[in-house]
């Protein structure tokens, strides 16, 4: 098993789900692409098919239209999958969360393997985050 | 759809709501007869956050912050409109210190705004060299603001009455020498950028607005400016400190999407421009001096605009004496500038709908804020929005159903 | 020409539809207008003063449902907000989007958040709440 | 026996299978060196490889017909192979006697880019649908220049159609030396790039307008063999230029060496193309091809009727 989760480890290719955001985290995931931080160095690479992913990075509060949707897409995704909450308003809905068309953080949707809490988390914030996830895996 | 069109239009290419292309959800539905894209609907929703409603239950202070998230790259002109607009209410004349403050904060984020314009659209070109490049020289704009306000975007600098933090005369120093690096690599970006053959060939004569079609639509910002119409709200209605610095408004003449990169890269270094005049003016006011106290806010109406990377930012605010806005309006410059995709995406290819769709650098979230949809012309509709999203997925529906039997 | 010189060609040209007008600074015109003479003033706005539409805003208070359509003469930076008061009980108006296209969805949100009905507009259609809130629902009034 | 160990080892799967993937890895860090950035470590191909291979489940979509779908990846890799086991037979100078298979190997080049198409169009979504259009449209407009470039070598190695007699032709002096040999080498490189389907013939799976095209549905196991099918031809085609114009591999001593050089120059040559420039649209790709690529291989061949 140990073998498989190496590999696992060495190569994750996100997803990213846009929820209800205000984009500012859409762009820290943008930025972790740039020289400056370059994800590539862990295999990590931003992918445009849910059929392709093995991580669904979840950013924005969900409202109501988005929910059906977030559902539609884990179901979608190659199992094992892992979701990572991303910003304030993924993790609890943030500013949004009082908001009339808010559906509730991401737990409540699909269940959440990270927290990336920050507004908008720094992209060393987003990096530690994953590296966190992945050393966990190994735990479950 | 009209039933008899529906021959011809067959297949149709929903974009989204989670594309790669567009880092917010959006779902343009081209209706295309096999390469070349007939119309466009635009299904949104995805992003409403119900801000104005939010907003009612805020006081003037809280409002900052919220106001400052409704979107993401341009977080600090929502802010400025919205202080402009409680200024007026409460007839508040800033120090000059706060307006020069004020001003490079705005440039600041036009600069980092527009360069990662040019970076996304490098990379919906699949340039992804220009995309690595720009977004590599928009990092030092980033560290700017964290040394001046603490965060890389939201950055909480605005206040009704001035500022919440100075920027010391000797952090300016440090900002030129950065600025400097940003100029010199705007030039080597506009060489590389807007002399590239290829690039000409993908982008010029493409998505063409032309002077009627932004007068008709009201279009704003660096897409109407790339179509010869001159507007721009810092000069129109100036504020903060744009009446004490020299500058020009950027203009083009053709309307498509080189012309619109064109008026962006020029803009940007016109901006460096007025921030070098304002850290002159900076020099010459004392220091400390950033805000004057407003005790309260009378009832009143009142209008507040700024021109945000995108175009003209408009907040509309009522007031009735309390600590909380009575009813907040937010206009963001999205909300006109995306109508015009009727215009300039139909009869384009595939591949030209979406660098259409990008020439006019869409906020979602800024549009989204209240959220609107946009059918096509028939009242009866064939599908709704849901099912033909649906349409292309219920068959992974019926997988899972059947991978779950097989252990 | 300046804020007090439109203020005058507005004045002399409604002078018995307007029931209260007001330079609130020299970049701020207030006009408050009779529902019923709305498409007229805006034509005229739209063709002679070559105003550029920015927006309109919806209220709630007391005296029933007020629109305020906000229009810009660029030229001079002047705002020109043509005020509208709605009886609450027939929150009616007719609609300015056969004028020009970019009233068009500001109706269509205003009628979704407060429930106020245009007359004649081309596609009433509905907006983000198919999947936000239900039909009859106006999250944006006071009741 | 020794046909099992050609096919599937030496020449064949594994040993195209590995050298593409480190090509692979090449690739993508010059990419990234070229966009002042790191780039991935060395094993990140296999590990992309092995993930998707063992970690990943592979879900079929109902809409298309399955088996279809999952038989293209397949037939890719299966001509992919094929292709890779003639060009370098005779690129290592094993004289296999098989007089006709520069023509062999020609259509065993199409058979990839052909299952892609299969595969898309059973997957039954319409992204993968408009990609398999654009994958038709292209093969259209660079098979073409690709046979004409083929047929020039032939011509010039002396009406020759076995690839062991074309690299002995070019034992005195490779086919690039001469002028004609230039501008067809720049023929075939574009050629190859359109092949391969790098980025300024990369419309069929636009990543950023119809993501991923053709493999929008592909997942798991399957995208795994199709992920090899690439790595695999991101060795043959650049083998196949180095055949045609180089004047071939050999594994004896310093002659390792050379090949390997002249293989890297190939593969830096189409990487160094694809960071250059954007993604051109498929009429200009046709139009490139149609009128530019072909008269130029027309004046090459001219030429080389007039001896140069």
């Amino acid at each position: 098993m140990s073998f498989k989760e190496h590999i696992f480890k060495k190569s994750l290719w996100l997803f990213h789900y846009g929820g209800a955001s205000c984009n500012n985290c859409d762009i820290e995931i943008l930025d972790c692409l740039t020289p400056r931080y370059d994800v590539e160095r862990f295999g990590i690479k931003l992918v445009g098919s849910i059929r392709h992913a093995d991580v669904l990075l979840v950013t924005g509060s969900i409202n109501k239209k988005d929910k059906e949707r977030l559902l539609e897409i884990y179901k979608q995704a190659p199992k094992p999958i892992l979701v990572v909450a991303m910003g304030a308003c993924g993790c609890t809905g943030g500013i949004f969360a009082e908001g009339n068309t808010f559906a509730g953080p991401v737990d409540k949707i699909i269940p959440v393997d990270a927290y990336i809490p920050g507004c908008p988390p720094k992209p060393e914030a987003i990096l530690a985050g994953i590296v966190k996830l992945v050393n966990r895996r190994n735990g479950k | 759809m009209k039933k008899e069109t529906q021959k011809t239009i067959n297949t149709i290419i929903p974009i989204g709501p989670y594309h790669p292309l567009q880092e917010e959800p959006e779902l343009f539905k081209l209706y295309c007869d096999g390469e070349s894209v007939k119309d466009v609907e635009w299904i949104t929703g995805y992003n409403h956050r119900g801000i104005e409603k939010l907003s009612e239950s805020k006081t003037f202070d809280q409002v900052f912050f919220l106001v400052e998230r409704v979107c993401g790259i341009c977080s600090t002109s929502h802010p400025f409109a919205f202080a402009n607009c409680m200024e007026e209410i409460a007839g508040v004349e800033i120090p000059d210190r706060a307006k020069y403050i004020r001003s490079i904060i705005g440039e600041l984020e036009r600069i980092h705004s527009h360069l990662l314009w040019v970076g996304l659209a490098g990379h919906f070109l699949g340039y992804n060299t220009v995309f690595m490049w720009a977004w590599k020289y928009r990092e030092p704009v980033l560290d700017l603001f964290e040394m001046i306000s603490g965060n890389r975007n939201s950055y909480a600098m605005f206040k009704i009455g001035g500022v919440r933090r100075d920027i010391e005369n000797d952090k300016i120093p440090r900002m030129r020498e950065v600025l400097d690096t940003v100029k010199s690599k705007t030039n080597m970006l506009i060489g590389a950028v807007l002399d590239d053959p290829v690039i000409h060939a993908r982008t010029k004569g493409v998505g063409v607005l032309t002077k009627e079609d932004i007068i008709k639509y009201g279009a704003l910002g660096p897409a109407a400016r790339a179509s010869g119409v001159p507007i721009d709200v810092r000069r129109d209605d100036p504020y903060a400190a744009y009446p004490l610095v020299d500058w020009k408004v950027i203009t083009a003449e053709e309307g498509d999407v080189f012309s619109k990169a064109k008026v962006r890269l020029l803009e940007l270094l016109e901006s460096i421009s007025i921030i070098e005049q304002c850290f002159e003016g900076l020099k010459k006011e004392p220091e400390g001096a950033i805000e004057t106290i407003v005790k309260e806010i009378p009832a009143g109406i009142g209008t507040g605009r700024a021109e945000a990377p995108r175009g003209e930012v408009f907040h509309f605010v009522e007031t009735d004496g309390s600590n909380y806005p009575k009813r907040h309006k937010i206009r963001a410059p999205s909300y006109m500038n995306i109508p015009t995709f009727k215009k300039s995406c139909v009869g384009q290819s595939i591949s030209d709908a979406t660098i259409a769709l990008a020439a006019v650098d869409p906020c979602y979230c800024c549009t989204e804020r209240m959220g609107f949809a946009y059918d096509y012309e028939t009242k009866e509709k064939i599908l709704n929005g849901k099912d033909l999203l649906k349409l292309g997925q219920v068959k992974t529906k019926a997988i899972r159903a059947k991978m779950e039997q097989e252990p | 020409m300046t804020g007090a010189e439109v203020k005058q060609n507005i004045e002399s040209k409604w002078s018995g539809k307007i029931s209260e007008i007001g330079l609130k600074s020299e970049k701020r015109l207030f006009v408050t207008i009779s529902p019923e003479s709305l498409p007229e003033v805006a034509q005229y706005l739209f063709d002679d003063l070559k105003c550029r539409f920015i927006t309109a805003s919806a209220l709630q208070s007391k005296r029933g449902f007020e629109i305020y359509y906000h229009f810009s003469v660029d030229v001079i930076g002047l705002i020109i907000n043509v005020h509208v008061v709605l009886p609450e009980s027939k929150p009616e108006v007719e609609s300015l989007a056969n004028i020009s296209v970019a009233t068009n969805w500001i109706e269509r949100e205003m009628h979704e958040l407060f429930g106020i009905i245009f007359l004649n507009h081309p596609n009433m259609e509905k907006l983000i709440s198919e999947g936000n809130w239900e039909e009859g629902e106006y999250p944006l009034r006071k009741n | 026996m020794t046909l099992y160990f050609y096919f599937l080892v030496f020449p064949g799967l594994l040993f195209a299978a590995v050298s593409g993937g480190i090509l692979s890895w090449f690739d993508r860090k010059v990419t990234a060196w070229v966009q002042f950035r790191k780039g991935p470590p060395f094993f990140q191909p296999f590990y992309d490889f092995l993930k998707l291979l063992l970690v990943k489940e592979t879900i079929i979509p109902t809409q298309g017909s399955g088996a279809v779908f999952l038989m293209a990846p397949v037939i890719a890799l299966f001509g992919a192979t094929m292709s890779a086991v003639f060009i370098l037979l005779a690129a290592f100078g094993i004289n296999t006697g098989f007089t006709g298979d520069v023509i062999v190997i020609f259509y065993l080049l199409n058979i990839p880019a052909i299952s892609y198409i299969i595969g898309a169009m059973a997957s039954g979504n319409p992204l993968a649908s408009v990609g398999a259009s654009r994958e038709i449209k292209l093969i259209i407009s660079y098979e073409l220049t690709f046979l004409l470039v083929v047929a020039a070598v032939i011509f010039k190695a002396g009406m020759s159609i076995s690839l062991y007699d074309i690299i002995q032709a070019q034992a005195d002096h490779a086919f690039i030396g001469s002028l004609s040999g230039i501008i067809l080498f720049i023929a075939a490189i574009f050629c190859i790039q359109a092949k391969l389907g790098l980025v300024p013939f990369d419309i069929a799976e636009a990543e950023t307008e119809i993501n991923h095209g053709s493999f929008i549905e592909y997942s798991g196991s399957a995208y795994a063999i199709i992920l090899l099918t690439k790595y695999i031809m991101l060795f043959t085609l650049p083998a196949f230029i180095v055949v045609l114009f180089m004047g071939g591999l050999s594994v004896t001593g310093m002659g390792v060496v050379y090949s390997i050089l002249k293989i890297i120059a190939v593969v830096l040559l189409i990487t160094l193309i694809r960071n250059t420039n954007p993604r051109v649209k498929i009429k200009q790709a046709m139009r490139f091809f149609f009128i530019w690529m072909n008269l130029l291989v027309i004046i090459a061949i001219v030429l080389m009727w007039f001896g140069l």
